[in-house]
This record gives C-alpha cells, structure tokens and sequence, in this order.
C-alpha cells in the first residue's frame, strides 16, 4: 500500500523528473584488460538523457505504479473478448526454468531439443484440439496469426492462379484486427450485416459470394458470444464458392473439447493461446497467435514449424520450413514463453479438462446472462457461448447515461469494467465475459452491483457521470490528449517549448 | 485430487457441482452439457486424443526433464546474430513478476491502468531518447516485424511501391520484410550500397551494426535516402546505441530495434520486442499503440486536476478504422517493454554506456587474442561492435562442431554469404556478459583444434 | 560505476556528493569524517581486509560459481532425518515474493500492517487446526528451538527443573534441549519409555513420527505424562498429520514442529520455521508474538466498525516484562510462516491428505522393493510413515560410499545408535515429492551393489 | 490496487470463510502403484478444517492482503532501532540460486563445498568487521545471538570456576530482548541509569561491580542513537572486575569499517544481519544473529562453526562443533538464506561501500536531526549516529498530543511511523532511523510533514487523535483484543460460543 499516493501526483513526476545527477541503480563492472582503439569520433553518441536513481527509489516508483493497476489478480475482469481469467502461477514457472531460458535461437538444433520436443508436442495438440492437423506456433498475436492466415491464403490462391480473388468477406460484428488484417494483405474488405439472431445470414452472404471473394473471415463463436446456427452452411457456401474459410479462434476458451473448427470445414484458424491457454495478458502481450491449418494448406505455414527427424537421426525434432511456406514474421521462433506456457496448461488439464473448463465458462455467462437480463437489454437473446453482449440503450436513452458511465461506476465497486462499444452492431454494447475461473458468488456480486447501477442510474444519474470516485485517478481528458499529444519526457525547458 | 464427483473439476474453476446444479437451476437446465445443444449434433464432443492430465507436481518433473534435455545456457557460447546475451538487473525481474502488472491486459480503462500506462509512457521516452527520434509507440513483436512495418508505413507515406534493404542485413529480417511486403505487393530490392537506391523506392533499410557486427555511419545514407526521396530506416541494436550515434542524430526517419536481450533472458528468441520510433512527421502513420499524457477532467475535491495517461491517437487503430487502419496491431509485447524500460532505467546513462563500452572492449580483447593464434584470423574490414568474422584452419562446419565436442557453442556459420569477407568465416560474439572464463575456454579450444590436439 | 567523485557512493545510496556537501552545510561541517569525531581516535578507520568490491554482474558470477560447487539438489536423495523435501505449490513463492510481505517489518502498526497481521492469525488457525491446539503463537525458529522452549514453558507452570525426553529423538533436537535447559539449569533426562518419568519431570518429550520414522501412539504418553504431574510436548512433521491423528486430540499439551519443508526448498536446513501451539490454559505463558482478531474503535464515516487483527498480549513479551519476559523472543520466521500458511492452504484438506497419503504409499513401495533385494532387510518394527531402516550386505559407511559414488545420496547412518534395530542400518527416506526415476535408480543401484558389479 | 478493499470488511472473512467445499487450489498426484497396509484407525485423524479455495481465489486473497502492508518498498520506513533500509533484490536472487536452495543440511559436506565457502568467508569478513575473530553464524535472530553470548559467559565462568558470578548489568536504555536473554540463562539483571547525557554512567557501574557480576551487556551506538562517550573505560572497569563486556551489535550499521568491537575490548557482541546486511525483514524475519567473540571465547561458540579442512584433505571447508561449544541452538546450521545475503552485500560493498555506507547513514540521521530540532524536543542534543530520539512529552503536555497520535498521523502522509515508547527512558519517545538509503529529498519530505503534524498539533489535535484516516483501516481496539483474546478461526457455531 502506498497511501501517499491517493493524494500525490504521481503522474507528474516520471523517472526521468525523479532523477538527480550522479545517482545509480546498479554497478557496472569496469574493464580493466588492454583498450581497444577508440572509434571514430563521428560513430559515437553524444549524451544520454536517462533518469539516474538509485536502486532504492527505482524500486519504490515502479511498485507505486503497479499499485495504479487492476488485474485479474485483483479482482473479476469480464473484459468480453479477451478471456481475463485467472492463469495458473505453476506455468509460468515452468516456462522460466533456466533450461528453457537460457537457450539461444539460432543455438544447434541438437543443443535444443527440449524446447522442440515441447513445440512439437504443442502443435500435435493444438491440431487435436482443432482438428486442424497443420499447425505454426510462429505468430507472435492474434492479429499476427491473421496475417499469417491471409497471407496463406493469397499464397495458394496465387498457385492455383486465381490471383484475381482479392475480395475477403467480413461480418460487420467482426473484430478489428480481421478487416485490418485482410487489407493488409491487399485484399479489399466486405462486410456483410449480421441477421437479425446475432448469426450470419447465409443470404447476405450468398449474395457477395463470386469469384473475385477469396475468403470468409468469420469468428466462432461471434463476437457477440453467439454459437452462428448456419455455420454449416457458410462453410458450404464459400467452398461452393471455390473461397477459403478462416477462422478467427480467439474466442476458442468455450468450444475446448467440444467441437472442433475442422470438423466443420474450417481451412485455416488463428487461436489467442494468451486468451485461452494460460499466459497472464502483461498489460498488453506477449501472446501467440498459432495457426492451423488443413493439411492442404499445410505447405503455406509460415516459418518455422518443428518435425520430427527422420529415425535414425541423432536428433529427434527439427526446425522446417514448409515448401510453399509464406516465409518468417519474425526473426526468430515466435514467443517461446507463451508456447510453454501453453503446453503446460494443456498438460495439466487433459481433455476432461479442457471439456470441464469450456462448460464452465458457457455456464457462467449463461448465468450472468440470466441475472442481467431483467437490467439491461440484451438484444440477440438466448444461450450464449462464453459472454453475453448487452446494451446500455435504454439507460442512455431514459436516463442519459452512457455505457461509458456504467463501465466507470463498476470501478468504484472494485470490478473491472467489461469491454464497451464493440461489437460495433449493438448500441452502447457492454461485452461481459466472466471466465471459468469466477466463482459463482462473484459472478452474483458483480450481477448485484450491475443491477445497482441500473438503479443509480435512474435515481442518481450524476453519481454514474462522475465515477469513478475511488480509482486513483478520475476520469481524463482523452480528447486533449489525442488533439495536443504529448507523447515523452522531455527535459525541464523543451517541455515548456512543446 | 478429490474423486467427490461434486467436486470442482480442476484448480483453476471454483465452482463446485453444487455450484452449478444452483446456476443450471436458474437457467432451467439439468446439465451443463445442455448448453452446447445448438452445435452440430455429429461434432459434438469429438474424441480428442491428448496425454493424460498432470498433477502439479508431474508437471513440474515433465518440464524439468525437458529443459535438461536441452543444452545449459550456462555453457560458453559465441552465438550472436540478433540474440545477445546481456547483464540484465535483478530488480527488473522483480518488477515486471508484480502481478498487477501481470495479470492486466491493454489498458482501456485509464482509471485503473494508470500503471501500465505511465510505464509505457516512460517507455516511449527511453526509446525515443536512445534513438533520438520524436515519437515511439508501445512496442511492436519484434525488431524485425517493425522493420517490416516500418516499410508499409514508408510505401504508404511514399505512395511507391519499392523497398531496398542494404546488405548485410539479418537474413531473418529479410524474409519477415518480403513475407509483409507479399501482403501490399511490395518489391523487395537487395542492395549492396545506398547508391543503388532509386525513385521507386519507399526506403532505405540498414541494420546497425550490421548483420556482420560493423558499425554503419548512417549519414550518408540517410542523405542518399533522401536524395531519393524516400525514407532512411535503421534497424538498430539498442544495446549498442550506448556508445553509437543515435540514428535519428545521422538522419533517420525511423528507428527499429530488439529490446529483447535487455529484458530478459533469450528464451530460444522470444518473448521479444520490436522497438518503432520515428519522426513526429509520421506519427499519424504509426501503427501499434501510443501512450499520451493528459489531465484530469476534473480535479477531485477541488484539487488542480492531476496528470494521467492514456491510449490516444487511436484514429489510426484497427478497432476504429479498420480496414483503413495503419496496421492490424493488437495485442502487443507489453511486459517485455516493461522489463526492458526498467533494465535501461536501471542502467541509466552511465550504466548504460559503460556496459556497451565493457562490451566494446571485451569483445574486441577477445578478438585480438584469436587472431594472435597460429591459423586464426579476424577479418578486419573496419570498426564493430561485438560481432567479428573469424576464419581459421578448418573449414566453419568443422570448426564448429570442433568446438561442440568441447562444449563450446561456436559463432554462426557465415560462409555461404556473397560478402568476400565471410569466405570460411564464422560469425563469433562476444558480449559485457560473456564471462572471460568462456573466452579463455575458447582461446584454449581454438588454439588446441590448431595444433591437433583432441578434446 | 561513475567515476565521478561527486557520484552517489553505492547504487544503494542515492545521496550524491553535492546532496551531502548541501547536508553537511546545515549542520556546519566539512566532511562527513567529523560526524565520526567523538570515537576513539586511535581505533578510528582501521584497514580492514575484505575482499575487492564486485559489480552486480561479478557477484553473480561469483555465487553461481559457488552454487555450482555444491551437489546438484536435483540428483536422487534419499535423506531426511529432519529435513524434507516436498511438494510446494508454485502460488506460495509467488505470494510470498510480494515487496508488502517481504519488505516490512513487525506489525507494530496495524493499520498499515493488516496483511502480515491477518496472514498471522490464518498462520495460527492453520497450526491450531492441523495439531488440535487451541492456541498457537506466530512461529519460532524452528521446530527444535520451539521444543526447547516448550520444555522451558512446562518447568515455569510446573515449576520443576528436569525434563524427559523420549528416545527414539533428533539428536540435535536433543542437542538443543540441552542448550536452552543449560541456561534454565534444567536436567535433561533421555528415557526410553514413558514408564520413567517421575514427579520431578516438568514434561515428556516425544517425536512424531520418531527419530526412526516410526509413528507413536500419543495417547498413553499423554496419559502417562498427566499422571506423573507433567505435561506432554510433542514434535510433530506437520505434513504427516495429514494422515495422522492430530497430536490435540490425543492429549498432548503442547505441539510443535518444523514447516521450512512445506514452505519451500530445503535451502542447507534454513530458514526454518518452528511451529508452537499449546492448550489454551498455557496461552499468557507462551513464547513469541501473538495475533489477535479485533474491530475498529470507531467505524469509519458512520459505517460498522471493520475488524482487524493486532499484535496482542504483549505484556509476556520482552520488550515490556524484560528479565521477566515468557522468552526473549523478537524477530522471528514470519515469512517461513507466510509460505507455509499458503502451503497448506493451496493443498486444502484434500490436497494435504492425499499428499501424505501418496508419501506413505511411495516409501512403503519402495521399502518394499529394497527389502525384496537379495541381502537387502527394511527392519519391521512397526507403523512407520516415511523413513524406514534398510540393513544391507555392506556396512552403512560402505553402502553410502558406494552410492555417492553412483550419484545416489543414501539415507543417514544412524549405526551407531542405542536402538537394537539401528545396527547396521541407514534411515532411508522417501517422500511425495520423490520421482520414481530415483527411487528406481537407488534400486537398481543397490541391487548393483549387493551383485558386486561396480559403479 | 483492489478499490473494493477500502470499503470491504476483507478482516471479516478469512480464507476459512471463503471456503466452499469440493473447491480445490492444486491437483496433486494420485498413487497408482499396489497399497501398503492401512495404517491403524487409533493412529490417523479424522477431519481436518482447511480453507476449500479455488487457486485463483487463493491468490487473489493473498494479493488483496498485501496490498493492506507497508514495506520499504512502499515508502520511507524509519522504524528505529531496525535500520529498515532498501535491501537489493539482486541478493535474494543469488540467495535463492537452485544450487545453494536445494542441498539437504545433513548432506555429506564434500557435496556442499559451495555453500559451505560461503559461509566460511562470511564468518571470515564478519570476524574481520567486528574485529573479534570466532564467529558462529548459527544464531537464528538477535535474540538468539544474545542467548548464546549469554550462554558463552556463563559457560566459561563455569569452567572457569565462577558459577558464582550469575548477576548481569543492563543499561535501562538497552533493548528488551538483553534483559530477557540474560534471564533466559538464570542471570539477575541489574538495570544501570543512563547518564544525563544518555551515556552509560561509568559511576553507576562501578557501584554494581562486584565478584557477584558475569557481564555487562552494552548496545553501541546505544538505543539513543548515541556513541557510548566512556566505552573505553567501561570496558576497563569491567574487565578489572573479572566480567565480560556483551555487546548488542544489533546498531553496527553506524559502525560499518569505523570502528570495531575487538578493538574495543568486547569479549563477544551479536549482529543482526537482517539489520545491516541486507535481508528483508519479511513481516517479522527470518533474520540472523551471528555471535562474534574473541579467540579465548572461541572454543564456546555455539555449533556448527564452519572450518578449512586439512591441507590434504579432498574437501575444503568443515562443518565444526567447538570444543566447549554451548551446543546447538537449532536443529540445523541457521538461517542460510539470510547468511548468503549478507555474503552477496558485503561482497557488492567492500570496505569502501561499507564506510560510505555508514556515513551517509549517519549523516542522514544527524541532518534529520537539524531538520526536526526547531519542532520536537531532543532530550539528549548533539550529534547521533544512526538514528536520533526524539520526544513527544512537549506535544503532549501543550496540546494533549500523544506520540502514538503523532505516528498515526505519519501514515495519513503515506509514511511508516517511527518507533515509538522505546527506549522507555525517555518520555514519549520517537525513536528515528532513516537510514542510508533514503534520499535527501525523502529526509526533508518527512521532516515537513513532522512539522507540520507539530503545527496540527496545536491547531487541530483531533485530527491527530482520530488518524490514521487514510489507512486501509482505523484505529483498532487493542485493550479488548488483549482482554478477551480471539486468536484462531473457529467454525460458524464454534464462533459463537467463544
Ligand atoms: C475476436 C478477436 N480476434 C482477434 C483478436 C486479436 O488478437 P491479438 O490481440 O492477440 O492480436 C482479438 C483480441 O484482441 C479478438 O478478441
Ligand atoms: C538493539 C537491539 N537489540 C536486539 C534486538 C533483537 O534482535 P532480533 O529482533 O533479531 O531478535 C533488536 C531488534 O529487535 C535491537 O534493535
């Protein structure tokens, strides 16, 4: 605890400011062998401005600044989409044994077959858990997988000389990084309205369907944590079609054990392993984003995947790249932590796991669901997967008080807010997913404090417009921030200047 | 483990079969199962072959017999390339582990973010300050995506649909810039000097040092670039801009880098972390995230409104702008930006400089005593860092698997390569972390391979 | 390290040569030596020889090089005696590497102190609950210190100057006695039944599981010991009461014990942890710190008081009875406490009991094996829970040899012994966390041995 | 941060009543080899009540209660007599190096080399500090140092056939811990007056010593925070008594390559390397209390003692029972974590480091001494050493202030409270350590905000006597806690009745 801090503007004073001249955190050690030729003056730095601090004062500013954060540890994190559950200490752990730590990327694939050997039982199971047998553990995210899936993509439709397909169809309730990541690649993007049940409406589809379309992008379940009811018959469709089938995987946590994205025809698929399978979010990554894929497309994986060697091979496991492959997104291996991490989750759930972690989670926000429905609208109704989207619209409209407003209130009752304005297709949305890993009885604290909102919102509008009122710091000036940005320190008088 | 088949059903669900017969009452449903009923009947619950489930405990064992499978890092190891080994503080350790750092996610909610955002805001600072550049985001995956990314964001501002890369280049980075320039159909030109840059080209792309452990003055080429019209992209160690002129200094427009070997240990090549810094004049082009600072709406309790942090410019973003967006960034290397701010914080400047001149040094002492070995010659072709080619009596494979047999991990074959310098060369580094024991072990080893004596 | 002499001193000193000239100044000095002026002169800043300062990179070195002289804690290990090696839950270091654990003090100040102080309080539910004490303070040193003073607790309420203590006993628990009853003047009487203890006993002492690893019945200690007038302290392995009758509820008086194992690694046998936990009755004589459960005086804001927890009857303690103190107890092991309250919370009741169920079962599985081994006995003398003595065709210094020399590292030899059964026998020791590879290499070794083929 | 904490009764609910059962925190391994035989019913338990948490749950209670505690690495921590200094986090990480944490304490020693060198070394460096030679690093804590230096005198006098001497001289100025360690080994203690300028009063001893006297205990710097003026003759007198001169090495952070012990004339002094040799105080240890002594005490140390082994010997360093030692004091060798700290700090200091170290620690307290002069009475003025105490008696007297007051109020400012009442000399004491490691700026920041708790004082003192108000909690009821003790969980009806 640092109570000061409730009072002190901490914000104002980085390290930087903090920082007296002479002061330092650790010592360096001297070199005291024979000295090399100095080099060229003008390759040389002149000065470098960083904070000098001791190693004491260091400590102290950044554990203050881990005080100003909310994670899961802290407390229920519905964040939809990005499936904020607990993840278990013992993986990370394991991912940082010294043995796997230490080993170089480019070391002889003889010196690493440890690692390989756990990269290769997690694509074996990744590709059981997806039914897609082919799989790369290269991306580095999500959106990189996407990239890397589209890029695959573009690579065989080139092959097969269709260059011309140029056109990915997207449903309108998709999340960013799919149309982003489409166009990244040079294929134009179409979205297409979701039906009126939430699902995509083979109609709307059919209608775009020609042979410019290279391939569909559709997330399962939807961002709307919605089963899509025709997803049999898309996938017919767009194969009718002569187009490929990609799936976005992210939100893989409530189908684990209990259906799999090549059983219904999916060609290739990018899975969040930080969302699902156990890596703590860090503020924003490292993740991994894998790919599988049919074994048709096998050959377009990005680089590297890990083989086994040839039997009578000195070593067991071997770095490949796959004939066709559409080459490296980065210079090594992908986030070797994460995979670990990945790879023990599995390991120590097993499939009995895996299926008992799906049906809690759909059970949870099948619960919340039924709790907040009598509070909030829920426009596409039913059984949800693993969250449910509801919409702040009659709040706004009744009572003027935004989504925005609500999802700050949550923070002074000690929950993190869920995700809000996304999908883009449910008004004011609030995007509520609790986890496997919530309780029953916090899952009806935050259903409780939710609907005490409601109630404030009519009563008290004010109290919402102003919250939060015990985060450490209120709400801020976004537009300013975005319209005069101030993106760095900079020294005492520059700043004035800026 | 509990056999109650009202038990939980592993440690990390807390709800009970009690728990959920109270939740699937409420919902009128007798099973969970019930729940799934709207997938495909004929995939449902597929038989799904995995191994069977660990203990904790287990788990630990099956780990620990897998990372001894592997070859200790402790060893004496001369592998550079792109992954370096560096002195890294503990105290960096001990922050990032903080779990509120940990267990957050991307900080939408600045309320309660304010540590994650801070952080990156002082991240954004050291960077920019490192590379003398104006503006950094919060980090790409890694030095060579960024590098890639740094060329879409050049062919957009340039509109040209060319890109020359200056070798040598990391042959890695290389691929990942043609596997994104494959995405905007983006030629991809080797070149061996700026002068072969023309009107075509978006930008210049040069690593520093370079792929061979040179240092590069990036003046000239960032005035060639110029002079071409395009932009000067340097792909730069950060370790090394300790000592090294700060690209932006020479003319870059954006700095790329790898703050991976300053965070942490290697960990096979990642988690890693792509630096991406440029000129304010690109800033709206940017992709990934980007931290600003700002004030409170509103002071509490009539207090002058306090400073605060917050994602901004998020126009550019994927969740805004979509398919018009600068990049598909999402979730980026947070934590490892993290650790790296507070290794270089902790460093400060004249840790930082005097670490880069320790490796400077050591580096260079080391080379010196291999080309005074009978047989052995560094291939001297101008001032590096901590990287040199060493050619000796034995062709690169051999020599490597020479030292192998003595427990040394040999610099990286470079002999294929067209520069004539790397004729039978490897590649050795030496880095302020190798400890003298390694070198000594290697002079040791290399000077027995030349004189025939065995392991 | 700058060599600047106005420089701060050490990384861990952020005053500067100019904070301290600024200093200096107001209190109308030059140098900080004058501040030293009222020492004897003669013996002021004498050279004294230590070793040349190391870098923060050095020193790791330096240790690594000497972890590295110690045998590989990873290797088969088949010794106990007192010392552990057990499954710890990975959350347990996690929570206890927490700065707001690790980096505060005695809890003096409650209101910025309630996380040690209920962390405390759920330390002594956990001991009260695993041994059937009502009473527990915070944790002593260790299990061995914490029956010492047991001992002294029983000659202050039963006012007699001797102690019994029942063999089969931990030599140096024994040892320890011995030290602390030499201040008390207290005789230390070794007995082997409870049959001998008289009316000038102030206690009986007795192991569980015992010295041999064998488990006692409490109860007609307890009852002897009540009926000579004195009370009945018992040393009990916390972990095996997962299994075994808790020491309470068979009368004892008192219980103590050692949690380093649960707590974390072995760590050369320290830090320890020494459980203490007594009937009520005996509570306003108890050594240590003790915390209690309270409310707020006022309710903040008009609300319900809150409750919180306090260091509490500290009129036993030292620093306000001073000579007349129940002990001299001041800092004491409360992040051991810490690790093992999380210990054996994370494995619940379920876990602990299945976790000491499994240790039983793997040693009987495995003292079944030896024993089956041509010229290899377990001696038999009755219930045991995780150290049994194995009699093999060599003599025990022999044997051990012969297995350090295959890497094995054999139980104790505790040959020289009183015990009949100890002739010619090494206490071998198998626990839950022992992997079946070493216990299959240790038979494979010995069955190597008993075959005469060599190592 | 956890918002909700501050309006949470989160000491209402302890693990126990979180527990639901059938929740679990981690799997562990099942045995699936043949069963022994049961063991008989008499000798197992039946129940046993342990908290039922899932590990998420688990961790985030922890988490939650950390955030309640402050620590160095919260803020300025001037706690007197207990140098809460930063300790550096590269020492826990060498300290707990798998090589040092894994190895068994009965392990054979020539498998132990490693650790058993540093052990040596650091009784060699101590040795070398204090200037008395024989070391025996086993003493678990401070107290525990005093008991076996307590214990050494009356063994040698015994030996040396004068069992008779069983009286021990205490300053009232000494730390309670002396008076309760020389009771411990059956000595009376005679409390001594401090002199008026809170020096020991070489007059006052020398009308105590007579043959009946085993020792004198002296902290030096004493709990004043003073240089003991006549510690020379003191010394004198004591040895011309035939008595042994104790000290209470617990202050050597002062002291650090200025002056030592041996040089002195101490016969035996204990450390506190918690204190001044970096370990964390972890809530209240593990600490160590190495005891120091002069050769002809050596063969009295308490085992083991670490010794070179013979030159021809295939190991280098022994574990060692001293001919006459006291014994054990633990069943195993001490508190090694802490001892490696201690080893790694001096080593990363050197002599160098060690006096930089102790001036700017004087220095720090004397300049906060200037600063708080003009505000609170000094009772013993001029300069300190390490700390300086202050009292509250004008505060109180004026305003009906208290020092507990004046603490409670610290915190509301985001600082830990002084010790307080201690030493009992010296009315209303504030007993003030800054140590070290606290910036100038962080000396000047706490001496303002005394000041102005002063000035409150007189304006407002019931802003004093209602703090903390910023705390995770107020003011808590110790007098009913001490008279109706509630100490352990107890079941819902258990509860109830108690
Ligand atoms: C549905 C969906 N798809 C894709 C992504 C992108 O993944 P990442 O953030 O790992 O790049 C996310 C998460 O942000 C997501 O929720
Ligand atoms: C002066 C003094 N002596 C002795 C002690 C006792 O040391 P420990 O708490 O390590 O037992 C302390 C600390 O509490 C102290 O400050």
């Amino acid at each position: 605890m640092t109570s000061k801090s409730d009072r002190e503007d901490i914000g104002a004073r980085l390290s930087f400011d903090r920082s007296v001249s002479g002061r330092r955190a650790v010592d360096t050690p001297e070199w005291d062998g024979p000295r090399a030729e100095p080099l060229p003056e003008g390759l040389t730095r002149g000065g470098l401005r960083l904070p000098e601090l001791s190693q004491g004062q260091l400590v102290r500013y950044y554990t203050a600044l881990s005080h100003l954060n909310f994670g899961v540890d802290s407390g229920t994190y519905p964040l939809g989409s990005c499936t904020m559950k607990y993840n278990p200490k013992v993986n990370d752990e394991v991912a940082g044994l010294p043995g796997f730590a230490g080993v170089h990327p480019l070391a002889p694939e003889v010196e690493v077959q440890g690692t390989l050997e756990v990269l290769f039982e997690l694509q074996e199971m990744l590709g059981a858990i997806t039914g897609l047998p082919a799989v790369s553990l290269a991306p580095a995210a999500g959106a990189q997988g996407e990239l890397a899936g589209m890029l695959m993509v573009k690579k065989v439709l080139q092959e097969r000389g269709e260059g011309e397909r140029r056109r990915v169809i997207v449903p309108d309730s998709a999340h960013g990084t799919n149309p982003a990541s489409a166009a990244m690649v040079g294929f134009t993007v179409t979205e297409i309205p979701s039906g009126p049940g939430g699902s995509m409406d083979p109609a709307a589809l059919e209608r775009e369907l020609d042979d410019t379309v290279a391939a569909l992008m559709v997330t399962l379940p939807n961002t709307l944590g919605l089963w899509e009811r025709d997803i049999e018959r898309v996938v017919r469709l767009v194969h009718d079609n002569g187009s490929y089938v990609y799936g976005d995987g992210a939100n893989l946590n409530p189908l684990l054990g209990r259906i799999r994205f090549g059983d219904l025809g999916f060609d290739v698929v990018h899975l969040n392993l930080h969302k699902t399978f156990s890596t703590p979010h860090g503020g924003g990554g490292p993740g991994a984003g894998p790919v599988c894929a049919t074994p048709e497309l096998a050959a377009y994986l990005p680089a590297p995947v890990i083989v086994p060697a040839a039997v009578d091979d000195e070593v067991r496991f071997r770095l490949a790249r796959p004939t066709s492959s559409i080459g490296r997104l980065q210079q090594f291996h992908g986030n070797i932590g994460v995979l670990l991490r990945a790879y023990a989750y599995i390991r120590t759930l097993g499939l009995d796991g895996l299926r008992a972690t799906s049906g809690a989670a759909v059970l949870n926000a099948n619960y919340l669901r039924s709790l907040l429905e009598e509070h909030y609208a829920l426009p596409y109704p039913g059984t949800v997967m693993h969250e449910a989207v509801f919409s702040g619209a009659r709040q706004r409209r009744k009572h003027g008080v935004r989504t925005y407003d609500i999802a700050k209130r949550l923070i002074d009752y000690g929950f993190h807010p869920p995700t809000v304005y996304f999908p883009l297709i449910v008004e004011e949305a609030l995007m509520i997913e609790p986890t496997e890993t919530e309780a029953r009885e916090d899952i009806e604290a935050f259903a409780a404090t939710m609907a005490a909102i409601a109630e404030e919102a009519a009563q008290d509008p004010d109290v919402l417009h102003n919250a939060p009122h015990t985060a450490p710091i209120s709400r801020l000036d976004e537009a300013t921030a975005a319209r005069r940005p101030e993106l760095r320190w900079w020294p005492g008088e520059q700043a004035r200047e800026e | 483990m509990t056999d109650d088949p009202g038990g939980a059903p592993t440690p990390y669900i807390p709800n009970t079969g009690a728990d959920q017969a109270i939740m699937l009452e409420r919902l009128g449903l007798e099973r969970v199962e019930q729940l799934f009923d709207q997938l495909p009947a004929q995939y449902r619950d597929p038989e799904i072959e995995l191994p069977r489930r660990l203990s904790e405990a287990e788990l630990v064992g099956a780990m620990r017999r897998r990372a001894a499978a592997n070859r200790d890092g402790d060893r004496p190891s001369f592998l550079g390339a792109g992954a370096y080994r560096r002195f890294v503080p503990a105290v960096v350790q001990h922050l990032v582990s903080r779990s509120e750092f940990v267990t957050s996610y991307t900080p939408y909610q600045p309320e309660i973010s304010q540590g994650t955002l801070q952080a990156a805001f002082e991240y954004q600072s050291v960077v920019c300050e490192l590379t003398g550049m104006d503006v950094s985001n919060t980090g790409m995956y890694d030095a060579a995506s960024a590098t890639a990314e740094a060329c879409l964001l050049a062919a957009r501002v340039t509109k040209r649909q060319a890109v020359a890369v200056l070798e040598p280049l990391h042959p890695h980075t290389l691929e990942v810039i043609r596997a994104y320039g494959a995405g905007s159909d983006l030629r991809v030109d080797v070149v061996t000097s700026a002068a072969e840059l023309s009107e075509e080209h978006a930008c210049l792309v040069a690593q520093q040092p370079d792929f061979l452990g040179r240092i590069r003055d990036v003046e000239p080429l960032a005035r060639a670039a110029h002079d071409a019209g395009a932009l000067c992209v340097v792909a730069a160690d950060p370790f090394a801009l300790g000592v090294l002129r700060a690209p932006g200094d020479a003319g870059a427009d954006i700095v790329t880098g790898e703050g991976r070997d300053l965070a942490g240990p290697l960990n096979f090549g990642g988690p890693s972390l792509g630096l991406f810094a440029a000129r304010n004049h690109f800033l709206r082009q940017m992709p990934g995230r980007i931290v600003g600072r700002t004030k409170e709406l509103h002071g509490a309790d009539g207090r002058e409104p306090r400073t605060g942090y917050v994602l901004t410019l998020q126009a550019r973003e994927q969740f805004i702008r979509r398919s018009r967006a600068t990049s598909n960034f999402s979730t980026g290397q947070a934590l490892v930006a993290l650790a790296f701010t507070i290794a270089v914080q902790a460093l400060g400047p004249v840790g930082l400089r005097c670490s880069a001149e320790l490796c400077y040094q050591r580096a260079h002492h080391a080379a010196a005593r291999i080309d005074a070995l009978p047989g052995f010659t560094v291939r001297d072709t101008g001032p590096w860092f901590q990287e040199f080619l060493v050619a000796g009596p034995l062709p690169p494979e051999e020599l490597s698997l020479r030292l192998a047999e003595r427990g040394i991990q040999a610099g990286l074959d470079v002999s294929g390569r067209p520069e004539p310098e790397t004729d039978g060369a490897l590649l050795f580094c030496v880095t302020e972390a190798t400890p003298d024991e390694h070198i000594d072990a290697l002079v040791q080893a290399l000077s027995d391979i030349s004189e025939g004596r065995h392991a």
